[in-house]
């Protein structure tokens, strides 16, 4: 194998910059942070403009990065620092203990019904709902192992009493395991890789909508960020895609949408996040659906339609749908404490004065904040986003030679934009790649790496 | 065939099935079944010792069919084909009896469940025993890409192949490379748009893998995936190079035309040059409009004209095509808001001229006869539906471009009064920041919904009558200049592209591509692949990263110097077929075709591009079209075997 | 002189026809005469059962059977002749695989006497009489009493060989003048193809020998179907590719495309391909692939779908008696049939 | 009759509709064990042969099931072919006396585990309801 590459970031960007270079029979290490691939992607119920299901189109390209042999998963990692120059970095990555040995793990899923805490909060589900202390990420999830998550497991986090008296507790999850992969004792391992070049493919983070106050995200029970919302109406979603209300568990019959929260607003972030436009009338559409007697209503201050088919879409949701569009920044929400419904407050640029209306459920659609905060050599932009050297004539490199950086990282995109970039920067790593000759790395299928 | 040998592996899965269903009865059954010569159950199959057990029985109890009753093909059909070929047998005598997800994880009635299993595997032995060995073909690619269009997308394309190592072939119907993007004045506060076309042009003269063909058209493709043969016609230049831009010539030519490289507002000679950094770097004729008398070829003192020249065809074998085509801008009927009824009336694309330094005003705004005092820009001219016959889609880069010219503008003339009437802003992403600089700007911003702004020309001058949105008012703007933020079309000649290269294109006009999200520079057709405004509207920069990410695909396609294909294809038995022809209209990769086998119409399957959806085998009329591995017979077996105990046939 | 072969000819449910394709061999009859000795053809001359009873099994060369299996009677004699004949083929479309009175399997039989001797409109029945198994008619006048014994109907049709051993067939509604001449040659000839085998026809489907297969669109494609009782097709055009329902590509050939060259669409009277395992199925899926709508237009797909007003007859027009499901399902033993009536 | 177990042959097609069957037993949902599945690469594959062939053995329903018009298909229109010759189908089994209950063509996402559930469940009840397919006459 001449030369490996890096790829930083799961997520949709990630897997096909992956696939791509596996295909040239490149050696890829894929970076992921959480226990599975996929990304936001794989959060989402379906796409916009076509509203095909997001697993569908996904999933098989997650499969697919099983049947390399030559993609190496590192998951639960981290990259902690770069050295080195194009042909040869050398990476240092932070592996942290899954507590199941993946080699022997095969997903089966016993222990994730047998371990006795109930109660720890989905992250899948954003917290929607619950899981048990070990966990599958989710149904689909790539690879498909067990993790311990050892904030909430009884014996690896025990209650203070049972520590003093210096008691194990539980082992259910031990004792259960078919194929014995359960290690309490695994450690975290800091992993060194040689690599010829690096693709950054960290995607993005909700920006937090608690630091907005006029909005109240956090405190109102009803309402929620367009992600949450996302899990809401998704089939494998915490109440498998019925649309409930936090406060009462029942249907809501009118729905808001706010858009720009946190984007275009110079007290947060000047940018425009390019994808919110869309997921909102995606996701009134999907209201709709779901509970035709729902009424939904979209706030914007421009509509962003600027997609293929995206305007034939906008077009659909305000006749076939009859979703409402009203154009004028919300400035303020209230809770009403007995019916928990919430009060948006807006200014109706077409009135151009304040006027209210009442909702049963607010979603936020949120901006997005680059994962950008790395421990990488590259530059960043005003705006936080990873620098590119020169868009025109060199569209995927950052300012370091040979690290490519595709996806939200590098600026607010929806998902075609993201994969061609993947396509674009795996060519180009492929090239210093079979250029350049690394040592060879010896690896576990479960990703813990021998030197030598 | 020689006797069935079928052997039947049944997994515990640890107690996922054990748990549930009675794997030692369903193995038991399962002896009884016609074809099974052995049948056993394991904790994991899986798991190594497992694989092991099925290896020994291939080898010890020479197995010619293997059934493994465990998980979904989904997770295993790999593993367990790979245990099976390990143990010399061919892969595709594989068959999964998907006992857990679709068994033991949804029943709890051990009875109930242990019964479907049972069925489940009599199904799997049924079809296993009318599986054949299939083989995986190769086929040689040839290292080699034709880009179709020589804008920005296609030789972004084009460069990225050559640094490959790829040998590329830009085809370009006009007399230079390019395209638009040189034509743009600014495409960001800082960037001009021709700096960046002769940058990237620099970079393909220098490079001796790419070979550009000018004023040349694709009129013929033919083969497949790796193995394309295009066939170009070469329109006649009638200037070699040994042209030295002298531009006698061009003096004494008595052909005027209006210039399309400068959008209509100057003229041109027959013979000239599109513009400045034009590559290849000489005059062209415009052999539509030259009469042939003959003047230039006189005064030419190099002997670099030659009025005799004829077009040729050349016949390429490239792997891949990539088709950057581009768009063409929309075009304003007469009168709409006031186009072609006014001097003072332009189109965005005029504008982007005159502000370039190139331009025949030397980049002045020189508008009708003079600088402006005030101009308003009108939005989604001929987009999202705005007005009578125009497209139903954003155009994407209007306002982008619209804003940044503004505000290029305003640096140049800051007394100037500059309007933006628009429907909705579409600086989406980082471009934002060119929306708070045009506030910053004082550029005016003044919204419409449903009711389209009014263009009044009169003796006092250009009147704008618009219904502003946010204060619910009708407004009358007086302006001395209007610029209309014109779309994007799909190109004129697309029609033909179709015809010739067996795309297809969407409802909006545009090109296809395979998948929407996943599959962005793809076309359904293996070794087609898209680039730029050609599957819809795009900015110059993901235009050029399209170019990138479409010659990566060719490259991972091609650069094995083979292409392998899925056995799990389309075949004819040419017994059957009679050619009627059912079965190439239903592939949705055109990789079917009637040929002449000896005088008979036969339908022939191009393996390289089949994709094995099947759908062809079930449209087959005579049953002649067979989907290896989904058979007839092999999935009526099936059926049969899920309803009765004895075998099919 | 050596024997000549025997040959002998009866028919069950058909029209007739059949036996019109033996006189339509015209002066070919007169070799046919010379060369064979016919023991029994109820149609052309006076036989009796016993005749056939009396002649020794297997002592007839080959028996050409027409006409599907719709009574107790077609039953007997089927089986009969079986038993003395060496070889027997079934003759025809209607004893190949059910034919035109094989579309009555889709209703039941009581279903079929109501319409034929009550509802009818030019019948005139005030009594209501039904066919019984005995019908006595009396005569006072003369005081003489006739007793008329009718054979008993099935309740469905079966085509020839799900109630006898066929040897081959000979396809064609009726089979054309020169596939029976052919197939009498390599019957009576000395090297007989492999039993089962369908004589005198292709091995391909129609569009194999049809003139018009040339014509065809490369992508055949159509927004509509067409009713040649409502418009006439553009002669020289594929008829498939003008939406008109052409059974062609899903029937065998070998009839030379007669009706195509009369600018009439294929019926499918030379029947089922080898590959095929249902007729209807595999003409639904080709005529369902060729019809050019996505499934959001379910509004132009049904209206398409509308202007053919009888699928079933279009579709299984020969061959419903030997489709998959054979006769609607549920049909139950007739109850109208009585033992007795008096006239 | 209560106690009667109809079975059903369901024709799913790889991509989206058997990933629903594998989700539906990964988040181990459960319905009644009356079906038999068949896998296809795409709906288009199925040929109505297919499903007179099971109806003929005496399947009492079947499923034929492929992804959603109009994007989600593998093979970009398979599902547009399978809509087209199914349609035609149910009229020909109209005719044939199966009622329309007994024949079904659904869209069922990769994600739709729980609509495969229902469907299941859906046609299963009905066809409690209307009882076994008749048998076909033996007439000797």
């Amino acid at each position: 194998m001449n030369g490996s590459v890096l790829v930083v970031g799961g997520g949709v960007a990630g897997i096909q910059a992956a696939l791509d270079l596996a295909e040239q029979g490149i050696e890829v290490f894929l970076v992921e942070k959480a226990p599975s691939i996929g990304g936001k992607m794989a959060y989402l119920d379906k796409t916009f403009p076509t509203l095909d299901c997001a697993s569908c189109i996904l999933a098989p390209k997650m499969a697919a990065v099983l049947r390399y042999p030559n993609i190496k998963l590192l998951m639960n990692s981290e990259v902690e620092d770069v050295t080195g120059r194009a042909g040869n970095f050398v990476v240092r990555v932070l592996k942290r203990p899954t507590y199941v040995d993946w080699t022997k793990c095969n997903g089966c899923g016993i222990c994730t019904q047998k371990c006795p805490v109930k109660n720890v909060p989905d992250d899948y589900n954003l917290g929607l709902s619950n899981r048990r202390a070990i966990y599958i990420m989710f149904p689909q999830a790539v690879p498909k192992k067990a993790v311990i998550d050892a904030r909430y497991c009884m014996r690896l986090n025990p209650p203070e009493k049972a520590k003093k008296e210096g008691k194990t507790l539980c082992g259910v999850c031990e004792r259960h395991c078919p194929t014995k992969a359960i290690e309490y004792e695994q450690k975290s391992e800091v992993i060194e890789l040689k690599v010829a070049a690096i693709i950054v493919a960290t995607g993005m983070e909700l920006y937090n909508a608690k630091n907005i106050p006029e909005y109240g995200y956090g405190v109102y029970q009803n309402l929620y960020t367009n992600l949450e919302f996302e899990r809401l109406v998704s089939a494998t979603g915490p109440s498998g895609g019925e649309i409930l209300r936090r406060s009462d568990g029942k249907h809501p019959k009118k729905i808001a949408w706010i858009q720009c929260v946190g984007s275009r607003d110079v007290r947060f972030n000047h940018y425009c996040s390019a994808y919110c436009c869309m997921a909102a009338t995606k996701q009134a559409i999907l209201a709709k659906e779901h509970l035709p007697e729902v009424q939904c209503t979209v706030y914007y201050m421009d509509i962003r339609a600027f997609g293929k088919g995206f305007n034939e879409f906008l077009e659909r949701a305000k006749r076939e749908f009859g979703v409402r569009y009203i154009r004028g920044k919300v400035v303020r929400i209230e809770e009403l404490a007995d019916t928990k419904n919430l009060r948006v407050v807006y200014e109706d640029t077409a009135e151009s004065y304040l006027r209210v209306e009442e909702y049963d459920m607010v979603v936020l659609s949120v901006a997005i904040t680059p994962n950008s905060r790395l421990p990488l050599p590259v530059e960043l932009t005003s705006d936080g986003f990873v620098k590119l050297k020169d868009p025109y004539l060199d569209p995927v490199s950052t300012t370091v030679e040979g690290i490519f950086v595709v996806g939200a990282v590098a600026g607010a995109k929806d998902i075609p934009d993201s994969v061609t970039e993947a396509s674009a920067a795996a060519a180009r790593a492929a090239l210093i790649a079979k250029r350049s000759m690394a040592r060879e790395v010896r690896v576990l299928a479960n990703g813990g790496v021998l030197n030598g | 065939m020689d006797e069935v040998r079928i052997g039947v592996y049944v997994c515990h899965c640890g107690f996922n099935i054990a748990g549930v269903v009675d794997v030692k009865k369903v193995a038991e059954y399962a002896k009884t079944l016609p074809g099974v010569v052995v049948a056993r159950d394991y904790v994991f199959m899986c798991s190594e010792p497992g694989q092991d057990l099925i290896k020994e029985d291939i080898k010890n109890q020479n197995l010619n069919r293997v059934v493994v009753a465990s998980c979904s093909p989904a997770l295993h059909e790999i593993t367990f084909r790979t245990a099976i070929s390990e143990a010399g047998l061919n892969k595709y005598l594989l068959e999964m009896a998907n006992i857990r997800e679709h068994c033991s994880w949804v029943h709890h009635e051990k009875e109930k469940a242990t019964e479907k299993a049972m069925e489940i595997v009599r199904m799997a032995v049924a079809k296993a025993r009318y599986l054949e060995p299939l083989e995986e073909l190769e086929v040689e690619a040839k290292k080699s890409v034709l880009v179709l269009g020589g804008g920005v997308a296609g030789i972004r394309a084009a460069l990225e192949l050559a640094n490959y190592g790829f040998d590329v072939y830009i085809v370009e119907k006009s007399p230079t490379i390019g395209g638009k993007a040189a034509l743009i004045g600014y495409i960001d506060p800082k960037t001009k748009g021709a700096e960046v076309v002769s940058k990237m042009v620099e970079k393909i003269r220098d490079c001796p893998k790419i070979q550009v063909f000018t004023s040349a058209e694709l009129v013929q493709l033919t083969g497949s995936a790796g193995n394309y043969v295009a066939k170009l016609r070469l329109n006649p230049r009638f200037v070699n190079s040994r042209c030295t831009r002298c531009g006698e010539c061009e003096e004494v030519c008595p052909i005027e035309v209006s210039n399309e490289y400068n959008f209509g507002l100057d003229k041109r000679k027959a013979i000239f040059i599109p513009f400045k950094n034009a590559y290849p770097p000489y005059y062209a004729i415009d052999y539509r409009v030259c009469v042939k008398c003959g003047e230039c070829e006189k005064v030419c003192r190099y002997k670099a004209i030659n009025l005799k020249e004829e077009a040729k065809i050349v016949e390429l074998r490239v792997g891949a095509v990539i088709i950057a085509t581009g768009y063409d801008p929309y075009r304003p009927f007469k009168g709409e808001y006031g186009y072609g009824l006014s001097p003072n009336v332009i189109t965005l694309f005029q504008l982007e001229r005159l502000l370039d330094p190139e331009s025949p005003t030397k980049g002045e705004l020189i508008v009708g006869n003079k600088v402006p005092k005030s101009l308003a820009f009108i939005q989604c001219v001929g987009s999202r539906g705005t007005t009578l016959g125009a497209k139903s889609y954003c155009s994407r880069m209007c306002c982008t471009t619209a804003i940044n010219s503004a505000i290029k503008i305003k640096e140049k003339y800051p007394e100037m009064n500059v309007y933006i009437i628009y429907k909705d802003i579409m600086t989406y992403g980082s471009d934002e920041s060119l929306y708070e600089e045009a506030g910053k700007k004082l550029i005016n911003f003044i919204k419409f919904e449903e009711k389209i702004p009014k263009v009044t020309i009169s003796p006092e001058g250009l009147f704008i009558d618009v219904f502003e949105y946010t204060i619910q008012q009708e407004i009358r703007i007086p302006v001395e200049a209007i610029v209309l933020s014109i779309g994007m079309l799909p190109p004129r000649d697309i029609e033909e592209l179709i015809a010739v290269t067996r795309v297809s294109c969407g409802g909006e006009g545009f090109v296809r591509e395979a998948h929407l999200k996943l599959a962005p520079v793809e076309a359904p057709t293996k070794g087609i692949f898209l680039a730029g405004c050609i599957t819809g509207p795009k900015n110059i920069l993901e235009s050029i990263r399209m170019g990138s990410a479409a010659a990566a695909k060719a490259m991972s396609l091609l650069s094995k110097g083979k292409i392998t294909i899925e056995p799990m294809i389309a075949q004819v038995d040419e017994e059957r077929c009679s050619g009627c022809g059912i079965c190439v209209a239903v592939c949705p990769y055109s990789a079917i075709s009637i040929k002449s086998v000896n005088g008979d119409r036969i339908a022939k399957v191009e393996k390289a591009l089949c994709m094995g959806c099947g759908t062809c085998n079930a449209s087959c009329p005579s049953g002649a079209m067979q989907h290896l591995g989904f058979k007839d017979v092999q999935l009526l077996a099936q059926t049969v075997a899920a309803l009765r105990g004895e075998s099919y046939g | 002189m050596a024997e000549k072969p025997k040959i002998a000819w009866y028919w069950c449910a058909s029209c007739g026809g059949c036996e019109e394709s033996l006189v339509d061999l015209a002066e070919r009859l007169l070799t046919l005469f010379e060369t064979v000795e016919i023991v029994f053809c109820p149609v052309a001359m006076d036989f009796k059962k016993e005749d056939v009873e009396k002649l020794p099994d297997n002592s007839i060369a080959v028996t050409f059977i027409n006409g599907g299996i719709r009574l107790k009677e077609h039953e007997e004699m089927v089986k009969l002749l079986r038993r003395k004949s060496k070889i027997v083929v079934a003759y025809g479309a209607c004893s190949a695989w059910g034919g035109i009175p094989g579309l009555a399997n889709l209703y039941t039989l009581d279903e079929i006497l109501e319409r034929k001797y009550l509802e009818v409109p030019t019948i005139d029945n005030p009594k209501e009489f039904l066919p019984a198994k005995k019908t006595v008619v009396s005569i006072p006048e003369v005081n003489m009493k006739f007793e008329l014994e009718l054979t008993e109907p099935l309740p469905v049709l079966r085509p020839l060989d799900k109630v006898v051993d066929v040897d081959y067939y000979i396809p064609g509604c009726p089979p054309t003048p020169d596939v029976f001449w052919n197939a009498l040659q390599t019957l009576l000839g000395n090297n007989l193809p492999p039993r089962g085998a369908v004589l005198g026809a292709l091995w391909k489907s129609l569009c194999d020998e049809c003139p018009l297969n040339e014509t065809k669109p490369e992508k055949l494609l159509v927004k509509e179907f067409r009713r040649v009782d409502r418009t006439t097709p553009e002669p020289n055009k594929c008829l498939l590719a003008q939406g008109f329902i052409c059974m062609g590509p899903v029937t065998r050939g070998g009839c030379k495309a007669l009706c195509i060259k009369s600018n009439m669409p294929c019926t499918g009277c030379f029947g089922i391909l080898e590959g095929v395992v249902d007729y209807g199925g595999k003409a639904i899926s080709y005529i369902g692939s060729i019809l050019d709508y996505s499934p959001m237009q379910e509004e132009e797909i049904r209206k398409a779908y509308d202007k053919i007003p009888d699928w079933v007859g279009v579709i299984y027009r020969y061959t419903l008696p030997a489709s998959k499901l054979r006769h609607k399902v549920g049909l139950e033993f007739p109850k109208l049939i009585k033992e007795m009536v008096e006239l | 009759m209560a106690d009667f177990e109809p079975k059903i042959i369901v024709f799913a097609c790889n991509w989206c509709t058997y990933a629903a069957i594998d989700l539906a037993g990964t988040s181990r949902l459960s319905y009644p064990p009356n079906v038999r599945v068949i896998r296809v690469m795409c709906s288009g594959r199925v040929d109505p042969q297919f499903v007179l062939e099971a109806f003929a053995d005496g399947a009492d329903g079947v499923i034929v099931a492929g992804c959603h018009p109009p994007a989600d298909c593998h093979y970009i229109e398979g599902n547009y072919k399978a809509y087209r010759r199914f349609e035609l189908l149910k009229r020909i089994l109209e005719s044939f006396g199966i009622e329309k209950e007994r024949f079904r063509l659904e869209w069922i996402s990769a994600a739709e585990a729980s609509k495969w559930v229902q469907v299941v469940n859906e046609m299963v009840s009905d066809l409690r309801r209307i009882g076994a397919l008749k048998p076909k006459l033996e007439v000797d």
